[in-house]
């Protein structure tokens, strides 16, 4: 059973217009550079996407944003994006946001096979609206279910041709627990090592949940934020 | 009492590297600590000698350090603000799952963050306003429903200069029952389990005049209201 | 049809070895298996050449590879029956409530377990008999309400003679509804979705009337029932 | 804030008799030894354990229920001990048996903060009697709660001053998980170096789930069960 696929294309081969996906990434930190040219440069669309965030204008999910390929939005996260503000106004985006924690654990619980759980995240407000609400030991809490999605695109520092994943950095983020959630997940990588390369030990995405991998190219890895203090003379 | 005497402006008060500093205090030895985006990020810089916190992000790091130095940015390396930065010696990165594991698991002991209002019974909405785009609330939700101490940081009125501290907040709510203290530009007050802001400091030279003028919530005033001591 | 002339014993069957022979044949490349003690332990040793399967072991470990060589036992890597094991390339370590994320998850593809009971159902019994010492389901119960296929490799009957394939289980339960196929040493039968073991295949030599003697629950019996190939 | 300890004994202060502990380990891989001795040499008792397995007869929890320490055992599997049989049908020592994921998840979902959860697993059987059923997808689940613990004991193979540890190979097993859920989690080492020798990429364990650690001395690693392969010749 061969993981290893050439690009980003192959990786993405069976994914419609329609489906729901899963990307991960904090930010422009972390996000699946190639899979997302990849989607950009084809006539996929109405998709959904899960994603913390929902990129910037001309980077990340906003590339997919502007080609106005997706339907709907699920992000915890979409202040940084011109293109998205316009297109939720104008009706032609749908957005579902989800507080971070609940965003990361209903992954985490669609991949592990909790269909359901109690986070008091949200209970009070909004997002708790028509959602079953009960006490533990006096604090309520809200009934949240599991995210799955037909695909999820992850991105990892290196990975081997098992489909072993290790993130660099902050760069991990939501993508082990959306790897675990995808019906097929596509992992790009900075670096492919043959089996074996990568000590058992210090896997942070066991392969079996990776179905498909690559190498990637040109990763620009852009900065938001770029903060620093000066050197000391 | 300085600047008391030719005020003619609204009384003197911190600006928020004071705020910060004021915050700053509340720290104890082997806290975790979780600061939001704005005057909350100000805290790390003062942290009290003696004391050691680690400063958790919720994108996934324990053992936040400063920003790094100039040309040695590293893409992978940023925190919640999507600044980049630096990790110190003992840090550990994790994933979202895990981070927020923390959080919701009470690991973390203090959260500070920023609020647009906080109500007399201990409600936070920053994340929302009617009418206005929505950013969404990223992990604000997790933070005040899950943290045993929520330490609002802001100032005292909002810039149409009405109070951001009410007795039941207008705009919709980021979490109920869960502020446990406010540090504004002119007053440390406390949420009291029966409802009402009890002041417990004036900012230096501002009088609990002027600050039951800038709070609409019930204010509880003890006899003694001492003022701020910023060391 | 060996030794069918002169028997006067029960049926010519299967080993435990060719049990394991037989199930192997349902492997497919790519999957992710969990092998259960006993009978399906054994499967490891008979993947079919130009297939690849990768073990799973749920107590934190997917590459599982033999038994180390002697003197080369690490304490610190074993399987879920404590037995000292080896990691094969491309193998990888987690903890246990990952390792049932990956189970419960559906992650993997094929599980195969013991019984002491079956029912037409598909429901099992293999973790308890009242009246005896319990040990503990340990993960058998993740393991049957979470696999999408699970095979069951067990004796047709008990040392009693009795079926271990029941219209109904008589001993506690450790899973309802989710046993696929079953293969013992005088068959393969599936468990169809409204109620009956269909007869798949005969083990070398042995009769349909044995199996039917040997079977509690209701078969269900093809015109023609191969013999089963072991290659 | 010293988490560094000298030994067990200091590790373990507080820890009073009717207390509820949690213990890592898979059989006897990835147990606290040095806890556990300390324990025995102690007059604790009336202690409730959580812990996947009970030890043999004469290592392990074996140690603690030989000496009649323990009166209630959490675990999804005891079949290797002697003395437990007999205390248990005595009636002296109550008995929970928990499938295995359950329990592992249950501890997780104790450090996390999420109070109950559905699982299919247990369903029908008898695990489930009692407990709320619900269905999702047509699958019938039901509803467990967390599980916490006063001190969680856990073993690791290296860990450093700010409590982070790394495991090593399957004596990680329910070490990560418990080590979430204890209000007070003792982490022992077999080797303890100072913060920031440990990569942060690599750290299996973050240092805010550990209140207390030491470097253990004298680890037998006893094998159960010694499988091996003859040489090739």
């Amino acid at each position: 059973m061969q993981k290893q696929v050439a690009d980003a294309r192959a990786a993405l081969e069976g994914l419609r217009s329609g489906m729901t996906l899963m990307l991960g990434g904090f930010g422009l930190c972390g996000i699946p550079e190639n899979c997302i040219t990849a989607l950009a440069e084809s006539d996929i669309n109405a998709l959904t996407c899960i994603s913390n965030n929902a990129g910037v204008d001309d980077f990340g999910l906003g590339l997919l944003l502007h080609s106005r390929q997706i339907r709907k939005m699920i992000a915890s996260y979409v202040g940084e994006n011109a293109e998205f503000e316009r297109q939720m106004l104008d009706g032609s985006l749908e957005v579902d946001l989800i507080p971070q924690g609940s965003l990361a654990e209903r992954c985490r619980a669609g991949g592990a096979g909790i269909p359901a759980f109690f986070t008091p995240a949200g209970y009070g407000t909004e997002v708790g609206e028509g959602k079953e609400v009960r006490s533990f030991d006096g604090k309520p809490h809200i009934l949240e279910h599991a995210l799955t999605a037909d695909f999820a695109l992850v991105k990892a520092w290196r990975g081997d041709t098992d489909g072993n994943l290790i993130y660099k950095g902050t760069a991990r983020n939501f993508n082990p627990v959306m790897a675990m959630a995808g019906r097929i997940t596509v992992a790009e990588v900075e670096e492919l090592v043959p089996a074996g390369t990568l000590d058992p030990n210090m896997i942070h995405t066991p392969g079996v949940f990776v179905q498909r991998i690559f190498q990637g190219s040109r990763y620009e890895k852009r900065i938001e934020q770029r903060t620093t203090r000066p050197h000391a003379r | 009492m300085r600047n008391a005497l030719n005020n003619v402006q609204p009384a003197p008060m911190l600006d928020k590297t004071g705020i910060a500093r004021r915050i700053s205090q509340e720290l104890e030895d082997g806290w975790y600590v979780n600061l939001g985006i704005g005057i909350p990020t100000l805290v790390a810089n003062f942290v009290p000698q003696g004391i050691e916190v680690t400063f958790q992000s919720e994108n996934g790091i324990l053992g936040m350090g400063p920003f790094p130095f100039e040309g040695e940015e590293d893409a992978d390396l940023i925190n919640a603000g999507k600044q980049t930065i630096t990790a110190l010696p003992g840090a550990s990165i994790f994933d979202s799952a895990t981070s927020f594991a923390m959080i919701r698991g009470q690991h973390v002991q203090l959260t500070v963050l920023g609020a647009m209002e906080v109500s007399d019974t201990g409600d936070i909405a920053n994340w929302k306003i009617p009418g206005k785009l929505v950013k969404g609330m990223g992990g604000a939700m997790d933070l005040v429903a899950s943290a045993e101490n929520i330490i609002v940081a802001m100032m005292h009125t909002n810039r149409a200069g009405e109070s951001k501290l009410l007795s039941q907040c207008s705009l919709p709510l980021t979490g109920v029952n869960c502020v446990k203290k406010i540090v504004t530009n002119l007053a440390v007050l406390e949420v009291t389990p029966d409802a009402g802001f009890r002041l417990l400091e004036r900012a230096p030279g501002v009088r609990v005049a002027d600050i039951q003028a800038a709070t609409a919530g019930r204010l509880i005033i003890p006899d003694h209201v001492p003022e701020m001591q910023l060391g």
